[in-house]
């Protein structure tokens, strides 16, 4: 039972992680309908940025006194990093491109991934990025079961931008006019929503999730890496297709599961075939039902 | 438009062959193979820089006699079997005389068997599978040590050093971390150490806590951690302890780079590894160091072994006076002297042998803790 | 000229002030608490001189002052498509088989060694192309055949000693099997979800390859694989045949330049059987195809089937030139790197899928003198031809525009 | 002639791509008057208005509102100017609520207690719209979103309202309603109408003036009661 609930802490703080880089993943399909393969290198980035943001206040010695605020300050400056970043990728490589054909815009995202990781790789070097691992070092200890506070900054910290979001998409005129602009683009012009402007919302505001993401990556691993974004990338993307790509609601019960299914499948089956475990959960759902859990039927489009 | 961009490209395809054909007669050539991309990009550019500071440091010494220079060409196989042979492929066309690498077991295997067609000395500083050298191919040389004498090292050190009686190993399904993880198994075994667990985690996995949770529900005497690089290697240590793992953790050569304690920080306190001993208090070490440090940064796992290995080809070859393969080899099984990482002198097979101790990581420091023949190091 | 330039300055400074922007904290914030420019400007001024030279050509371009420059050039390449249309296809096609049956003689070892990577990837991407190019599904995770037609060649030959020719149609099979395992399941979907599928089932493929170590030796791969054994008539002694393994890298060349045109052979009957036919209805309209009487659920798995058959061949090839596979070469970058010659050359297009695999081939080829720098420059030099010829270099003619296509 | 038009189209071509719908079309709305535009499927009546909207550019030729040149601002900062669009299939958000497609069409507006006043104003003139205030557009009957659509365009406070085939679709009793819907919309609040029909009985009726478009060119132009009588419209248009 201890054990159960043990690795049940380590699916929910996983599953938190897939689930906010899976909302960029969403949110820019359900504007665009584009796999947006560069969002593993936004998420990437986040994290290097996060880093370099903390070793600085390290090394001016602010860490020291106001640890907190220089916590909350790194995720500020990396969330608006990455949200430039992809307002500038989005205006380079996708936006001429969105009368072509969706291969075409695809492939311009995986050249994009390609640059953008190696980019990072020859400005931050090849090797880890470390972070200040002093934070958050305590934990709980309940007999066998061990929740440590980083988990529980993470895990809140996610719920609470899951909500932010939530009550900025379903709550707000933005949030509205960017419902709006996935369902009808020409439409929503008709009604003096300017959707280039939309557009490049839904992408700053996915990369400043993945931004987030990434700087608790960095904090719970102890360190990022120019090509970490690579694998959470296509989980999460798995995931937001799980929960019905476009579907923001999907995309965060998407999230927990990939991270559930993988974390029980390596706890009590076994751990190297665990990516697989995910795959055939997210197989079997879609054979179910093709368009997600929580998928609207989508017009039959295709490449 | 269209026309003309085609005729570009083609003109473009058909001049790239050529254009590497050039060869001139004056400059000795040397290639390495490592991956400078991908995930062990790291591990890569330390085995480049460690060919290049023997390169130079050679031809500060009077080079090779005959040769105005010493040209150097670092290829790049991602540790991707198909990228490392048209590497390989790409270092016969340059027309070098000898090569340092690869990084990953599975690069070196295809692509020396291509440098073997054409009788050119290979000679890696990093992939310890038993196939390397164990295939009877003629021109493969190996600098490092092999995993099964790893192995048995490391479970002597366990069962003396440490007085383990459970284990729980995992390795990360890589050739070089599960041939070692399977040999630690069978010396344990034979040791008598109980073994608990053996699991895997994939490659380029980050997320270590569900096999983390197992280990500490069985809560063995050591952890033995077999991982490729590093980097991983340091994550697992440092989820290690955030979850309280009790166990002592023990892990293997590829993880000794000081950046595994900058990434796992106070985790690794306390942490050993068997490694290939390296003498520091060496004067070769010494003048090493201070040609490497302020150039690159701290000495990792594999500079030495590039380093060696370079220098024992260039060596080789200025000793033949001449870069037939037969006679550089000749030359190469005749060498014997004091290196920067190890005492360099090869076997019949190509193997320059092993000489494992066990480290312990005391204060951000690779510590030498023990060894098999005397016991503790003090 | 000036007008032109006007009317992109704007757009040129704030880009280069949002580099600038991009550049600075990844460069210029110093974990010992100092901040520099230094390295920062002098990267973003190589960026800015570069990309200033672009501009000024763009701009000579637009405006026109070029036309004495391109007006002689563009009425030659008129002249000489007209030439070539005038020839038959078959000068061409013949010109072309002459140079590609003696280069090996005049390239060298390195040489030979990419163009075998290059017709191997060839027949990849014809493959890939039946798939996605014909049927119109879009497919990510199309190595896995590739590695089912390896691993079957490296097992039959390593544990049942089974010569080359027999494990090929058995490695066909077995891809095929493979494609029609993936195919029957992903047949409900369609769009992007089709997309996800096929990039699980091929992650699945490869875990299973890395991790079934009774069968496949798990990560370490299968070493002592055989090369292709041919036999060949020898007339000393009256008349005989003797065996011999192909070692040399030429008559692999020979045989790999054999596979790619029965590929393309195949692939251009196809595209104009009535299966081909059947194809193009299910990628232009699926339900209205279904409303017309064709099958779509047989055809759409026959498409899967026939482009796994052309990797199952490439892969048993790749197994046989190699003698070593292991699952590192069947990861997603695989899938998407064929996708992209696919794409880049021209979706459903023989000649341009091969002018695709041949620039994806060569380009890191090219740039390996850049080391660390090639991806880098691949990843960018893959969105700037997207952004120019976002239809792939040589377009497939096509009737009609696409559903999706049309405005909405 | 003291007035100046409110909306002229000067020589207009514009396409898809290869495809040229419009091939020069000329014309001009009054301020406050309905001015219908008949003509056969295809024959460039919805291009007119997407063109006029900027969500196809004008290839030659000028569009002038208000005196001013307009194919050069992008589409979505017309309606801010008070030129607002119904298009054809109505176009209602699907998956927003009623109340919320009628929010967005006060979209660039700021006075958040105006637009609460404007849509119950609505929920008055559509009486099912407030029925069905938090019902899915997409889950609404044709007339219905008909309504909406109208009532969306209105939020916007248009000065000129173009709309595109507003009884497509529907029963002949909605048809009326919507018909008067438009005639009170064009009396009360004197907003200008450009109205794009194939049902050119019900549009002459309705309009002052009449233009007919046959593939991409304005053949005629009259008042409507003209136009209404005249045989060939009778016998082209009119099915008689």
């Amino acid at each position: 039972m201890e054990y159960f609930i043990q690795q049940l802490i380590n699916g929910i703080t996983l599953g938190g992680m897939y689930a906010l880089i899976a909302l960029g993943y969403t949110m820019v399909y359900g504007v665009i309908q584009l796999i947006n393969f560069a969002h593993g290198e936004f998420f990437a980035a986040g994290g290097y940025v996060g880093a370099i943001a903390l070793a600085y206040f390290a090394g001016v010695g602010y860490m020291d006194s106001h640890p907190v605020i220089c916590l909350t300050a790194a995720f500020m400056i990396s969330m608006a990093y990455c949200a430039y970043l992809a307002i500038g990728v989005e205006k380079i490589a996708y936006k001429p491109l969105r009368k072509e054909s969706r291969l075409a815009a695809l492939l311009s995202a995986l050249g994009m991934s390609i640059f953008l990781s190696n980019g990072m790789m020859l400005t931050q070097g090849v090797y880890d990025k470390v972070y200040p691992s002093e934070l958050f070092q305590g934990r709980f200890d309940f007999g066998m079961v061990t929740l440590s506070y980083l988990q529980i900054m993470i895990v809140s910290l996610t719920a609470c931008l899951l909500i932010g979001l939530n009550l900025l998409v379903f709550r707000t005129k933005i949030g509205m006019a960017m419902r709006a602009t996935a369902q009808d683009k020409t439409m929503s012009a008709l009604v003096a929503i300017g959707s280039n402007r939309i557009i490049s919302l839904t992408f700053a505001i996915g990369a400043g999730l993945a931004a987030a993401a990434g700087i608790m990556y960095g904090l719970y691993y102890g360190s990022v890496r120019y090509d970490i974004g690579f694998v959470p990338g296509i989980k999460a993307f798995a995931a937001a297709v799980l929960g019905g790509i476009g579907n923001i609601t999907g995309a965060m019960i998407g999230g927990l599961i990939i991270g559930m299914v993988e974390i029980f499948g390596a706890g009590y089956i076994s751990s190297e075939y665990k990516d697989v475990f995910a795959f055939i959960i997210l197989i079997a759902v879609l054979y179910f039902k093709p368009n997600g859990i929580m998928g609207e039927n989508i017009d039959d489009t295709r490449v | 438009m269209k026309k003309r961009i085609l005729s570009i490209m083609a003109m473009g395809l058909i001049l790239v062959p050529f254009l590497f054909a050039t060869v001139s007669a004056k400059t000795l050539k040397i290639g390495s193979m490592s991956p400078l991309t991908g995930p062990y990009a790291s591990d890569g550019t330390d085995i480049k820089n460690g060919v290049w500071t023997a390169i130079k440091v050679f031809e500060e010494a009077g080079g090779v006699p005959g040769y105005d220079k010493i040209e150097f060409f670092p290829q790049d196989t991602a540790c991707d079997p198909r990228q490392a042979v048209a590497a390989a492929n790409k270092l016969l066309n340059l027309g070098v005389v000898g090569v340092v690498g690869a990084y990953c077991s599975s690069s070196t295997i295809p692509s020396s068997e291509v440098l073997d067609e054409e009788s050119i000395p290979m000679i890696t500083p990093a992939s310890t599978h038993q196939d390397v050298t164990d295939r009877g191919l003629e021109y493969m040389f190996r600098m490092c040590g092999r995993d099964d004498d790893q192995a048995s090292a490391a479970a002597k050190f366990m069962k003396e050093a440490l007085g383990a009686k459970t284990i729980f190993i995992v390795d990360d399904k890589t050739t070089y971390s599960q041939g070692l993880a399977d040999g630690v198994e069978k010396a344990c075994e034979k040791l008598g150490i109980k073994i608990l667990g053996h699991e895997h985690v994939n490659q380029g996995d980050k997320d270590f806590s569900a096999i983390l949770t197992m280990a500490k529900l069985k809560n063995a005497d050591i952890f033995y951690m077999s991982l490729q690089g590093y980097s991983s290697a340091a994550m697992m240590t440092l989820q290690a302890k955030r979850l309280g793992l009790k166990s002592q953790i023990v892990t293997q050569d590829a993880v000794f780079q000081p950046k595994y304690m900058e990434v796992a920080k106070y985790a690794s306190e306390g942490v050993y590894l068997t490694y290939g001993l390296t003498d520091p208090s060496t004067p070769e070490y010494k003048a090493f160091e201070e040609r490497y440090v302020p150039k690159y940064g701290a000495i990792a796992a594999y500079a030495t072994y590039a380093y060696d290995s370079a220098t024992a080809l260039l060596k080789a070859i200025k000793a033949a006076g001449s870069t037939e393969p037969a006679k550089i080899k000749a030359e190469l099984m005749k060498l014997d002297y004091q290196g920067v990482a190890k005492h360099v002198k090869f076997r019949a097979n190509g193997d320059s042998g092993s000489s494992y101790i066990a480290y312990k990581v005391v204060d951000d420091k690779f510590v030498p803790y023990w060894e098999p023949a005397n016991g503790l190091i003090k | 000229m000036i007008q032109e330039f006007k009317k992109v300055w704007k757009q040129y400074t704030i880009g280069m002030l949002w580099l600038l922007g991009l550049l600075w904290p990844m460069l210029g914030i110093h974990p010992d608490g100092t901040m520099t420019f230094q390295t920062t400007f002098t990267v973003w001024t190589y960026i800015l001189a570069g990309s200033f030279v672009c501009l000024i050509i763009y701009v000579i371009k637009v405006s026109g002052s070029l036309k004495f420059f391109a007006d002689p050039i563009s009425r030659a390449a008129g002249n000489l498509k007209t030439t070539s249309t005038a020839l038959p296809t078959w000068t061409w096609l013949a010109a072309g088989l002459i140079v590609a049956l003696i280069y090996p003689q005049f390239a060298g070892r390195y040489g030979t060694d990419v163009a075998i990577s290059v017709l191997l990837y060839i027949c990849l991407g014809l493959g890939l192309n039946v798939v996605v190019g014909l049927a119109g599904m879009l497919d990510l995770g199309y190595i896995a055949f590739y590695g089912v037609g390896a691993y079957t060649y490296a097992i039959l030959n390593t544990t049942y000693g089974l010569g080359f020719w027999i494990c090929l149609p058995m490695s066909a099979f077995f891809a095929c099997i493979a494609g029609c395992i993936v195919g029957y399941p992903t047949l409900r979907m369609r769009g992007d979800y089709l997309a996800i599928v096929t990039l699980g089932f091929g992650e699945i493929i490869r875990i299973i390859l890395n991790n079934w170590m009774e069968l496949t030796n798990g990560p370490n791969g299968i070493l002592g694989i055989k090369p292709i054994g041919i036999f060949l008539p020898i007339f000393e002694n009256g008349f005989t045949f003797e065996h011999f393994w192909m070692k040399k890298l030429q008559l692999f060349y020979y045989f790999a330049l054999g596979l790619a045109i029965v590929a393309a052979i195949c692939v251009y009957r196809l595209n104009f059987s009535r299966v081909g036919r059947a194809w193009e209805s299910i990628r232009e309209d699926e339900t209205t195809a279904e409303l017309m009487g064709v099958n779509t659920f047989i055809y759409k798995l026959l498409a899967y089937a026939m482009g796994a058959i052309f990797a199952g061949l490439a892969g048993a090839f790749f197994a046989a030139r190699m003698r070593f596979v292991s699952p590192e070469s069947f990861t997603f970058l695989e899938s998407a790197m064929v996708l992209c010659m696919v794409v880049l050359g021209g979706m459903g297009s023989i000649p341009g899928i091969i002018l695709g695999v041949a620039a994806l081939i060569a380009l890191p080829e090219v740039f390996r003198e850049f080391e660390s720098y090639r991806m880098l420059v691949f990843g960018a030099t893959m969105v700037i031809m997207m952004l120019f010829r976002p239809a792939g270099l040589i377009p497939a003619k096509r009737v009609g525009t696409r559903s999706e296509e049309r405005e909405g | 002639m003291s007035i100046q038009p409110i909306l002229e189209l000067k020589d207009v071509h514009s396409g898809y791509g290869s495809i040229k719908a419009l091939k020069g079309i000329s014309l001009k709305v009054m301020p406050g008057e309905i001015v219908a535009i008949i003509g056969a499927n295809g024959a460039g009546k919805s291009t007119t208005l997407m063109t006029i909207c900027g969500i196809i550019k004008a290839e030659k030729g000028e569009v002038l509102y208000q005196g001013k040149v307009i194919n050069k601002i992008s589409p979505e900062k017309l309606p801010v100017m008070g030129l607002c669009q119904v298009p054809e299939g109505r176009r209602i958000f699907p998956r927003l609520s009623v109340m919320e497609n009628l929010r967005l069409g006060a979209f660039y507006r700021d006075d958040t207690d105006q637009i609460m006043k404007d849509i119950q104003h609505s929920y008055e003139m559509f009486p099912i719209l407030g029925e069905r205030k938090n019902q899915q557009g997409g889950t609404l009957s044709g007339g219905e979103q008909q309504m909406l659509a109208i009532a969306r365009a209105l939020m916007i406070k248009p000065k000129v309202l173009l709309l595109d085939e507003p009884s497509l679709g529907l029963a002949p009793i909605i048809v009326q309603q919507i018909f008067d819907i438009i005639a009170q919309i064009n009396k009360k609040e004197g907003t200008t109408i450009l109205l794009v029909e194939q049902n050119a009985n019900l549009a002459l009726q309705a309009a002052s003036r009449g233009y007919v478009v046959e593939t991409g060119e304005i053949t005629l132009e009259d008042e409507a009661q003209s136009l209404l009588s005249n045989p060939k419209i009778r016998e082209a248009y009119l099915g008689e």
